[in-house]
């Protein structure tokens, strides 16, 4: 029993590293900032314990309507991808064949070669008042005026959709491909319809991938912070954004901690009702993407 | 190593050619990170004043930061050539960013923040002009701390003066929060970039809007019917300075630069670039025409004395904004 | 059984229809009448064309020539779930999601029948094919067996005209197949529903079918009872394909006169028109009688002497393979069930005699 | 639906039709962006001015094209050698952490494959927070007891491949255990059998079966870090990486610089996918 | 064949191993000798434990006790590296992202010979098992049976004292696996390696191998040939399992003598020391005259009248389900090669005969 079997050797070798990521890239930071969140300042240098950064959450009306928002906005962004996506991603799945599909598929994956921040510059450039769309309504004599697109909530949600259709169309081709045609065809062959036959073949089978897709593309708008702020007006706060602020601009570290760790925990709420509700579990349907 | 300077500035303050003299008369590369004021603090807080040689924070930000994080070193004045600066300008920055008898900054640039009007198609004068309906849509201000000392002073009330006194103080921006909030509907946006709002003031989509005087010159030079407007409340001022950060590593290359900037020909250079004044003696000198008539354009003699410039802030007031500044943007 | 006479009415009519893919043609041409009530397979090799025949009867598929009635209709522009026949999927395609009752019932519910209605309707047909009182269970607790029927009890349940099976046995194993080819084919007996089946596997065809359609290259070769493609083949290919032959390649020299390649001469039947030039000889081993005694063969058109090669011992389905000495062909023979012979050794001399009726002869 | 039923024109055309309005959707942004490189304008935006390559190649006053943008090509250079260390540190302990999650069996297993996961539902801005002040906090204290300076946990290069590859290696995991998991592991054994050694077989078998998971995660791996931006924003000190940089640029002075540089990176990326895809069905 | 004999040396040898799982016994106290040379298989229901038993000869498991000696040498503690035993996996196991001769090569560049001699040596070996040329071809170019010899090339290039396969016919469609039958056993003949299979198709064993071991929950039923084991069975679990059979339980009131639980009288051969009692009789179908003509069935021990079922028609192959009318036992019966009777129709009343010595009456 003295010594490593080569077998255990291995395991805590493996470990190591694992261990190691995990604590000091994900534990201990996040629980640093906990602590940075649990204590106020009392001078110069010096700070106390208190739950003040918490109460100042609840207490302001700004800072919890942000965070509803922030909140409410993601849900919005996740279900337009999810409806945008399927049919595509069926279509790539099920019905392009061959070159089209493999096509079909590059297109697909091409926004994402590009930075997050060259696709809102493009969304700039078509976008502002003297951008190319709003120009383009003149031209066709659509409106007289140019109209100004950027700046409205509807915009964030264009932004966000845009940057989160691949993290819905990649596992949603992946739970797609694997249904089996035949499976659609015996619903068929035994009189379904096509409603019928997405209610109880399709979405059951693909829900997995749709949990997987959702939850990403929830993740993804939830925590951005680029679009909104880019593409937002003046009154869209994002609750990112708030966090930033508080960090950057305010150096209120203690502030933006409890923010940052209000915002994971209301993603992870709303993750795991998701997972509840749809009956998936977190691990699996992590990964599908 | 000892040929790499750290420098921690805004836009348009390192141009690529005078990086290049530098580089050439003293084998010094200089790596530039653009960032403002906000983050200029929260940087170097974060890095306990570590990572850059060199930072160019507003005098106003640097002794309250300088105490509480500990992120600035005392600047040795026998190191700098004080003989470059306007006396009058040196003596102020160093009241301004001194600290227990040690000076934390030399001044660099100083520059107001004012109003950008399109002249064709806007009369505006004062901040609260901004307000008024007829320039509905097209008109836009920061969603900045200088945005409410405007107001208050547009209001008629001093903020500075109540520095000292956070109530005070608190209940003076509660105020011009309020206003703004009113406001609010009038305004295109919040603008963010700079670059943003000039775009939108050249093609018209903005006639007037709170910005500071470098950008409303740049677009008089382009449309001359587009001027930079000292507010009859009286345009902020404020001064760019050179500050050192506490854990620097390349100290002597942060004196070379501030001795190389301050240079007349080359503060000129670097002037024409950003827009603005320096507060070294001489450039003046080498200026533009141009600039020096847009100067006397903007600011006949009482606006030039009219100009407000910020002392230094006090920790813990900054909270007090943000707020406001919160509350104006959720408000609907 | 056997009970389909050509003047029962006819379900399913398939006529002169084709289907061609870019640059090739996957059915050709190809007529069928299957009478109401029978069992009919169709058995060709892999990529003869069967599924794509199928699915044209199903409706998956869009004929590019001729029509196809089931029960007297016509067929043409009948979306597939308005079509009267069911299919069996080649791997059942069950849905996984749901349970065994709802796999069943799904086709009832379509046609909005009440809860209760679908739940005895349902119950009854599972116990109809041997399993009452799953329809609680889920799919992944099934073994492939009961998948199998449950697969034919959603389709059976439907009361369809026609029921298609696309292989239903390919992806059971040998024992379970040899059990469950047994069980469908007492099935189909019991609900007289008109099966028509898709193998490539000529046992299943053989021991299932009331008729048997042997298909190649997207035409029908022949069409017949088990027997007759048994033991009357008119096809070179079909005396190949169904049960067990040895072929020997030749030359007739008169109709029932021949020898092989190899020189070994054969009295044959010749059951082609032509009386002479190549042909392929075909020997079925079961028919091939063996001795260690040479004069037991006196009564045989076709004597010869051999040497054992290897036995292969399966009890009552053991064959011995031997090599004619004269021209070294080698053949195998099917032993007795008796058991005799089961004790062959390597290199023996034995004799073998084949009745010049057990020889079959097809011109190429 | 699917092509073996029968679908009427309408539903056909209306697929169709939808399809190619969202893959126009998908390429629009860009497609400006690409087209925008090349107007002959000081800005990045409408009206179109003319066509120009200025902002690739001139070198005047007023216009630095890409090629002469050394701060550019700097923080190109910055973020290729985030993204390789990024790649390299994913990969391997991506390699590693698919082992332990498909062969490895020991206490708490299950606990550390629910917490390999979390990283990709932490909003990056959080993550970048959090890493930055734990770092901070660290070298505060070691500055504190012992004047010991660390510079790697002040914002950096350093740190930004840690906050990068916090997340990132996680997506490596996912993908090298899920091609992992489709291991025949009798393969080993029949290794094993032929007289293989461990080793031996971890070289000849394994990795080689590996290989295609562990090449497209490092690809992705690459593409994601030289993306990022909410992590890296937080974390980067004096040397920026492109991300950061060309946001800089867009708050303060945006040029057609910014969308030259846009399409040489879309072309580059282009060029690679293309490449890894049109040499697969050779190898395959 | 059958070459094996008592003298030859013993190849592998298990002695008295046992594998236990947490309350559950693998393999059982089980001893086994396999002589120089010889094809011995091991036949056995699923989850019998005849894997554990071969990965336990292959090194992949440590036996909880008794010995495995290979070649005379004990195998305890010998890594499965080291070990002179080749295997063949059910799935084969060929390395994908290497072609076939660097597939074959794989074990001798283990051993660190030089490369043209590793594939000199895969080539030959190559060509021994029927494919040469092929060294160059990538694995998913093969076909099911070349896939099979490759695998088999791989084992065999290391010149292995034993070779052991798992079931590796297992994964085949039926007619490769008919044909890759014979083919496997004419390997091993000419390349005189022993051979350990294991299979649960009793055809392959019966068909392939000079010995056979039938196992059953751990243990050896009965250790034997072909032969023995299909004619003279030891076991009622040897007699079910070996060859198709009809069982009928009920009692024995004599030695020779007793009576079905339906009361159906047999006449028998009591295989077991036991003279009364419970038994079950096994009764093979091809051991079962059948005739319209129930005069043909006087000299039979056993003489039923019975209505014929069904008719199960496969060529060489048909069998037919008859009903004692007596009793209403169920019987298989084969019928003869002739094709005689397979006109049998349903209800149509038939006599069979039994002898006394191919009724076998096993206590229970
Ligand atoms: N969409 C298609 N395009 C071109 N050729 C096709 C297509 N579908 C099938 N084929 C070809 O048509 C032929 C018949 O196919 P089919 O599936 O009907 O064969 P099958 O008899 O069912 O074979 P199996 O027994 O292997 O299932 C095959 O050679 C196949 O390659
Ligand atoms: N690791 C294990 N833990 C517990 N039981 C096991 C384990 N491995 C195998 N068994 C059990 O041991 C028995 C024998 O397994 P084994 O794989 O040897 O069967 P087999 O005869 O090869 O069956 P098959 O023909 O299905 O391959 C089975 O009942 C199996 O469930
Ligand atoms: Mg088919
Ligand atoms: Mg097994």
């Amino acid at each position: 029993m003295n010594g490593l079997s080569p077998k255990k050797l291995t395991l805590y070798l493996l470990l190591a590293p694992a261990i190691l990521w995990l604590l000091l890239l994900i534990v201990l930071p996040h629980t640093g900032m906990g602590i940075i969140s649990l204590r106020e300042r009392v001078g110069p240098g010096e700070f106390a314990f208190s739950f003040k950064q918490y109460m100042t959450f609840f207490e302001e009306p700004l800072y919890w309507n942000t965070f509803v928002r922030t909140a409410v906005m993601s849900l919005i962004a996740t279900v337009l991808a999810l409806v945008l996506a399927f049919p595509v991603a069926w279509t790539i799945a099920k019905v392009a064949k061959g070159r089209m599909k493999a096509l079909m598929l590059a297109a697909t994956l091409l926004p994402f070669w590009a930075s997050e921040l060259v696709r809102t510059l493009g969304w700039l450039i078509l976008l502002r008042g003297s951008g190319v769309i709003p120009g383009f309504f003149q031209m066709i004599g659509l409106t007289n005026e140019p109209v100004e697109l950027l700046y409205h909530d509807a915009t964030i949600l264009v932004g966000l959709v845009y940057s989160s259709l691949l993290f819905m169309l990649v596992p949603l081709i992946n739970a797609l491909e694997t249904l089996d045609d035949s499976l659609i065809e015996a619903a068929y062959d035994l009189g379904g319809n096509r409603f019928d036959i997405l209610r109880r073949i399709v979405i059951p089978h693909a829900a997995p991938g749709i949990a997987a897709g959702c939850i990403m593309v929830f993740m993804l708008t939830l925590g951005n912070y680029l679009t909104p702020v880019v593409l937002g007006g003046k009154s869209s706060m994002w609750f990112t954004e708030q966090i930033y602020t508080q960090f950057i601009t305010r150096f209120n570290w203690e502030q933006g901690a409890a923010f940052a760790f209000l915002l994971l925990g209301l993603s992870s709420l709303l993750v795991w009702a998701g997972l509840k509700i749809t009956g998936q579990r977190f691990a699996d349907a992590m990964r599908r993407t | 190593d000892d040929q790499v300077l750290r420098l921690l500035t805004w836009a348009d303050y390192a141009p690529q050619a005078v990086v290049d003299q530098f580089k050439k008369e003293t084998g010094i590369t200089v790596e530039v990170t653009l960032s403002n004021n906000e983050e200029m603090i929260s940087k170097l807080r974060a890095t306990g004043g570590a990572g850059f040689d060199l930072v160019n924070p507003s005098q106003d930000r640097i002794t309250g930061p300088a105490k509480e994080f500990g992120i600035y070193q005392p600047i040795d004045l026998k190191k700098v050539k004080v003989a470059n600066f306007i006396p009058s300008m040196l003596e102020s920055t160093k009241k301004v960013t001194g600290l227990d008898g040690k000076v934390y900054g030399v001044p660099l640039f100083w520059g107001t923040d004012g109003l950008v009007v399109n002249s064709a198609k806007s009369k505006a004068a004062d901040y609260s002009d901004l307000c008024k309906a007829e320039y509905a849509g097209k008109t836009a201000v920061r969603l900045k701390r200088p945005t409410l000392i405007g107001q208050a002073f547009a209001m008629g009330k001093d903020p500075f003066k109540a520095y000292a006194n956070p109530k005070q103080y608190e209940a003076i921006m509660n105020a011009a929060g309020d206003k703004l909030i009113a406001c609010k509907k009038n305004l295109k946006y919040f603008w963010e970039s700079k670059d943003q709002l000039l775009n939108d003031i050249r093609n018209g989509e903005v006639v007037a809007a709170q910005m500071w005087d470098a950008g409303g010159w740049k677009l008089n030079t382009e449309n001359a019917a587009i001027k930079f407007v000292a507010p009859k409340s009286g345009a902020l001022g404020w001064v760019d300075t050179f500050a050192i950060p506490s854990k620097a590593k390349n100290v002597d290359a942060a004196y070379k630069w501030i001795n190389f900037i301050s240079r007349p020909d080359v503060a000129a250079k670097v002037a024409k670039s950003a827009g603005s004044f320096t507060a070294i003696k001489g450039a003046e000198n080498y200026m533009d025409a141009v600039m020096k008539k847009q100067l006397a354009e903007s600011f006949p003699p009482a606006a030039m004395k009219n100009i407000k410039w910020y002392p230094a802030i006090p920790a813990g007031l900054e909270e007090i904004d943000g707020k406001v500044l919160d509350k104006i943007k959720a408000a609907n | 059984m056997q009970t389909s006479s050509s003047s029962a009415p006819i379900d399913l009519s398939v006529q002169a229809v084709s289907k061609h893919y870019t640059n090739f043609t996957a059915v050709n041409q190809l007529s069928l009448d299957v009478p109401k009530g029978s069992f009919f397979s169709i058995l060709g090799p892999s990529g003869c064309g069967k599924t794509t025949l199928l699915r044209m009867i199903a409706g998956f598929i869009t004929p590019d020539e001729g029509d196809i009635l089931i029960g007297g209709k016509s067929m043409n522009n009948v979306a597939p779930n308005r079509r009267p026949v069911n299919m069996v999927f080649q791997h059942l395609a069950l849905f996984p999601m749901m349970t065994v009752g709802e796999n069943v019932g799904y086709g009832l519910a379509r046609r909005g029948l009440a809860k209760a209605e679908i739940q005895r309707k349902a119950e009854d047909m599972l116990s109809r094919v041997g399993l009452p009182g799953i329809a609680g269970k889920r799919i992944d607790q099934l073994s492939g067996g009961q998948k199998q029927r449950v697969a034919i009890a959603r389709s059976l349940v439907l009361e369809p005209t026609l029921l298609l099976l696309d292989e239903p046995l390919g992806a059971l194993d040998l024992k379970l197949r040899e059990h469950m080819k047994l069980e469908l084919k007492q099935l189909q007996h019991e609900v007289g529903t008109t099966f028509v089946y898709i193998t490539h596997d000529q046992s299943e065809a053989l021991v299932m079918s009331d008729r048997v359609a042997v298909m190649n290259k997207g035409q029908f070769e022949q069409v017949g009872t088990p027997q007759e493609l048994y033991y009357h083949p008119q096809t070179a290919f079909v005396a190949g394909f169904v049960g067990n032959n040895n072929r020997l390649e030749g030359a007739l020299s008169s109709a029932q006169q021949g020898a092989t390649a190899a020189g070994l001469p054969l009295h044959a039947t010749s059951m082609q028109g032509g009386t002479s030039g190549n042909a392929s000889f075909f020997i079925r081993p079961e028919t091939i009688a063996l001795s260690r005694n040479a004069s037991e063969m006196e009564n045989f058109a076709n004597q010869f002497r051999c040497k054992v090669e290897t036995l292969f011992f399966d009890g009552a389905n053991s064959t011995v393979q031997v090599r004619e000495v004269g021209s070294g062909t080698q053949l195998h023979v099917a032993l007795p069930h008796t058991g005799q012979h089961a004790d062959l050794v390597h290199d023996e001399t034995v004799h073998i005699g084949i009745k010049a009726e057990h020889v079959q002869a097809f011109q190429r | 639906m699917i092509p073996s039923l029968p679908d009427s024109k309408f539903l056909t055309r209306g697929r169709a039709v939808y399809v190619t309005l969202f893959f126009l959707f998908l390429l629009l942004p860009l497609s400006v962006v690409a087209v925008f490189a090349f107007n002959n304008s000081l800005f990045p935006t409408p009206p179109w001015k003319g066509f120009t390559f200025d902002w690739f190649i001139a070198h005047t006053d007023d216009r630095t094209g890409l090629f002469f943008d050394t701060a550019l090509l700097t923080s190109i250079w910055v973020s290729c050698k985030v993204a390789f260390w990024v790649t390299v540190l994913s990969v391997t302990i991506g390699t590693g952490n698919a082992f332990l999650l498909e062969r490895a069996q020991f206490p708490g297993k299950s606990i550390l494959t629910t917490m390999m996961l979390v990283p990709l539902v932490i909003p990056g801005v959080i993550l970048g927070i959090s890493i930055l002040s734990f770092a901070s906090q660290i070298a505060n204290f070691a500055y504190d007891q012992w004047e010991l300076e660390l510079e790697w946990l002040r914002p950096g290069l350093p740190l930004v491949v840690a906050g990068q590859f916090s997340y990132i290696v996680t997506i490596a995991t996912l993908t090298i255990a899920a091609r992992l998991k489709r291991f025949d592991e009798s393969l080993e054994e029949a290794a094993l059998n032929l007289g293989a050694s461990r080793f031996a077989i971890l070289r000849t078998i394994t990795l080689p079966y590996l290989k295609p998971a562990i090449i497209g995660s490092g690809a992705v791996a690459f593409l994601l870090s030289f993306e990022n931006f909410n992590t890296t924003l937080m974390l980067v000190g004096s040397d920026n990486p492109l991300t950061v940089l060309m946001y800089g640029r867009m708050r303060e002075g945006a040029s057609p610089v910014l969308n030259a540089v846009s399409l040489l990176l879309m072309m580059v990326s282009g060029i690679a996918v293309a490449l890894m895809y049109f040499r697969k069905p050779r190898q395959k």
